[in-house]
């Protein structure tokens, strides 16, 4: 029994179909399962105004900021991880380049927010933010007084993006998708959105997830695209397929610094090549450093 | 014949919040005629399953073997029910009354109690959350009081408050499917009101089994009785021991 | 890294330890999973005024009231899946036996009281109740203000249980868990409770939990004893171990039914028998009837 | 340096919530010496991790691969954090003030900073909740004002207010690690106040790099010097290509 509808599309067909001006938009992945290779395509399409929300912005937001298609970033952690700056962002919020509304959290609030907007309540609990300054800079972290206890306890609105964008190691054509390493709040952004968007490097037999049902973080019935991108996600990871390449992620401080490189990085590798495709074949050698060795899990049995 | 009938009442590639029994029987029904592309969930946490045997309780190992999911209880009805992603739930229940409110917790007084039910499992929530709620349950004066002795599960009106008054997200039961007849909710109203006869039933029937002033709709229908494939699948390939076919087919919860 | 320190008991030194006279005791398991050895155990140790709390009390809780172990019982569906009645509770409740408190929640509202817990917040909000009677048999059921919308929301205060039993596939010696199949509120139970018992079919090399850790459903820090007791679940099941024992789940009926022979069914298969090995050696058969097939999962790779 | 006496401050067996950087290196050094049953917990979700080679973030695949478990972030803030099962925490920041208060949201005013630093991430929330935390942070007048431009991590003392007043659940920075000296917080006033000086460094040295009145505990210790064995360890072990040995160590989170 199943949804056995296929719903693959393109990447630039799902995009033009499911993200539109002045929509919210989140392509989460905590480090892992960045799906850069949507990110390129809505740059490549001029998407405008949009809200772009998630943990941390990392380069894939900050080349969306750079092509100027954000109105608007909700955050909680805007740096280069273990490198430095995010020099776009860096820029439009210091005032030296177009500005750039902003909306930022802790990642507990964040991560409250898709739970709240993924379990359809108006908000999340949590106990946080007492003593910090965030509540200054941000009116919509309030607090509710406990029916059983009276104590005050932080709370931090739904949010409920128009489209969210999962990069995922493998799905079947209808959608019900598998992932493992590190997952973020990759199911809390999805279950929170209007409209899914799943990325993954394989589409696999309907056998392979009914294989391992617990493994499922997604199920078709909340997925409106499948769109089979290998390589998707570089240079983020996708664990068991290939390495984060981190050479990269250093270089991107040379690169955001000077707004200048920064356009001609955008011309070569995003508005310069028409899909994913083409931007891997202007890595040479990438694929080969950043393939991932065979590290494979103990089996269990399923059966009654 | 009540299989039947509820089987009908599903579209294909709807997604169902689905209990053991009659329920279970009429989704494999519908799945095995016009509903193919049904999404069965059931409230332990299985998506779509594919059981090899008859489940006996929605917590079968059968419905998570060659499942599409499984998840854990917070998501079910977190991600699941209050999301607003079930399309269609199946409701039963010891009494059912004229709105269409369901007690599955007690006979008598709560706090001493003639008979002690189950109580909600998650009926409640599905009554408040699916989008529509189908009841199934065998007609009788005791089964369908004037007014049930506790509210488990909210149907179209309590104490005279409507479902948008109680804030409540989904449409509640828009019918009852018996062992004589369907009830519809009226518009409006949200009374239960008598709309289709099963063969060889009349209206008089009916309204000797149920223990209110039965109103009808202007022009009643009549079901068509199961055709020749439904009785056979049902009989030979859904349910050959005949496990539920005779059932109460309330066992909508664990 | 781990901490590689055994936590391996056996069952009449865990319960000894961690169960005492008056404790809120959970055991969990939806159907599945349900630690039937546990409870034997309790009664065997003859604890009392024990405030009994899972979502479906099922045949060990029936179990446990009858023995006498059980002061009051937390609760959201008391039946016999499939079947009909518990009759011990029935007793109780209806005034035909020792009395017996009850709290009553939906499932829902159960589920939100240990995601609470888990979560150490003293409330979870949920969208329920409204219309129904629970919120007047349960005055622990309230309402609190949306901060955002104004919005009535339900309700339920968290539960934090002394001790919850959780029985699993497999554990290794420390205590770091990993369960498939039905999951329930396993997790949520043991994170609220202040002790936790692991009791699984197989204690594994620490090397297997390591090859699948996004399987891992219960670190080992908040374990505090591992108990080895293989077919300590039936008549539950265990998925990819045995099948559920349905024909006892029917014969449950009759023997409830009547308190004489209820009691008598505790005196051969509970009292009667030192431990789990000495309850299954009267059951012959039931393991040749009940093993599972082989249905083995796909592996995933979690190499980089 | 700092990384040794970072890792002396860790007791076997304790589940600690780190960072990537000095913090990570402290950390493995520890469990290289007097600590192998210290628990790693990364806010990415890795639990147990037992990385094959030196994580360049804190969602390194290395940090998965062969861990004991991993979890989604719901889980590492609601089920660890807030459950209150981080018994240490490391933080580091842009400012650190007289009461442990940590900036690393911006340099100016909020609405148009000087420098807009990356912000939280998950360090109010480990500030709030960890059992205690670590800072680790190299001194200088501008790193230690009196006051930070803005709290992104509550330490002892807020506008006035302490831990208890504001009902932080976690003990907060009780020790400064730095790169001259060890300051502690003082018991009462929760002021951070020199306890340590490293070899070769006198209290005037770390008076000059505070930017406020800093006092003295009574009795000064003295940080015995990294041994052979840690400084072979870290050195050729654990940081052979000197990653970090030579950084700030605030990459605490991603």
């Amino acid at each position: 029994m199943t949804e056995n509808v296929s719903k693959v599309l393109s990447m630039h067909d799902a995009i033009a179909r499911f993200v539109h001006d002045g929509d919210t938009v989140v392509i989460e992945g905590f480090t892992h399962l960045i799906c850069f290779a949507a990110g390129h395509e809505i740059i490549r399409q001029r998407r405008r105004d949009l809200t772009l929300a998630r943990l941390t912005p990392d380069l894939i937001y900050d080349q969306l900021i750079a092509a100027g298609c954000a109105r608007k970033l909700v955050f909680s952690w805007a740096g280069n991880p273990g490198v430095g700056s995010l020099h776009a962002f860096r820029r439009a919020v210091e005032g030296k380049a177009a500005p750039l509304e902003i909306e930022e959290y802790s990642h507990f609030g964040m991560v409250a927010r898709f739970a709240a907007g993924a379990a359809r309540l108006p908000f999340w609990p949590l106990r946080d933010y007492a003593g910090t300054d965030l509540p200054h800079a941000n009116a919509r972290i309030k607090t509710v007084a406990c029916p059983y206890t009276g104590e005050a306890l932080a709370t931090v609105p739904a949010l409920n993006p128009d489209v969210t964008i999962v990069h995922a190691q493998r799905a079947d054509a209808a959608g019900n998708t598998q992932m493992w390493g590190l997952i973020g709040v990759q199911r809390e952004a999805a279950f929170a959105a209007t409209h899914v968007i799943v990325v993954v490097e394989e589409i696999v037999a309907e056998s392979v997830i009914r294989s391992d049902p617990n493994r499922t973080a997604i199920p078709a019935m909340i997925v409106d695209a499948v769109v089979l991108e290998p390589w998707g996600a570089h240079p983020s990871y996708a664990q068991g397929f290939y390495d984060r390449d981190n050479d990269f992620y250093v270089a991107w401080e040379g690169i955001s610094r000077d707004p200048a490189t920064l356009e001609r990085y955008l011309a070569d590798f995003v508005y310069g090549v028409p899909d994913r495709a083409a931007y891997l074949a202007k890595l040479p050698g990438a694929q080969g450093r950043l393939a991932a060795k065979q590290r494979y899990s103990s089996r269990v049995n399923y059966g009654f | 014949m009540m299989a039947a009938v509820a089987a009908r009442e599903l579209r294909d590639g709807e997604v169902v919040f689905v209990g053991i029994g009659l329920p279970n029987l009429a989704c494999n029904l519908a799945r095995a005629t016009h509903a193919p592309r049904l999404v069965l969930i059931y409230e332990s946490g299985a998506v779509g399953a594919v059981p090899e045997r008859l489940p006996v309780s929605i917590g079968d190992p059968a419905l998570v073997t060659g499942s599409l999911m499984v998840c854990g209880m917070a998501d079910v009805f977190q991600l699941f029910l209050q999301n607003g992603r079930i399309e269609v739930g199946f409701l039963g229940g010891a009494q059912v009354d004229r709105y269409g409110n369901i007690n599955t917790t007690v006979i008598g007084r709560y706090e001493r109690p003639t008979v002690r039910l189950p109580g909600s499992g998650g009926a409640a929530e599905i009554a408040i959350h699916a989008r529509r709620t189908l009841i199934v349950s065998k007609l009788s004066p005791r089964a369908f009081p004037e007014r049930v002795d506790f509210v488990t599960s909210p149907g179209q009106r309590v104490n005279g408050r409507t479902r948008t008054e109680l804030g409540l997200p989904g449409k509640g039961p828009l019918k009852v499917i018996s062992d004589k007849a369907v009830l519809e909710a009226e518009e409006g109203t949200g009374e239960m009101v008598l709309a289709a006869l099963y063969p060889g039933v009349e209206a008089k029937d009916v309204r000797a089994s149920v223990g209110w002033e039965l109103r009808c709709r202007a022009r009643l229908r009549r079901v068509d009785p199961p055709t020749a494939v439904e009785l056979r699948l049902l009989r030979e390939v859904l349910d050959p021991k005949g496990l539920y076919l005779k059932s109460r087919g309330d066992g909508r919860t664990e």
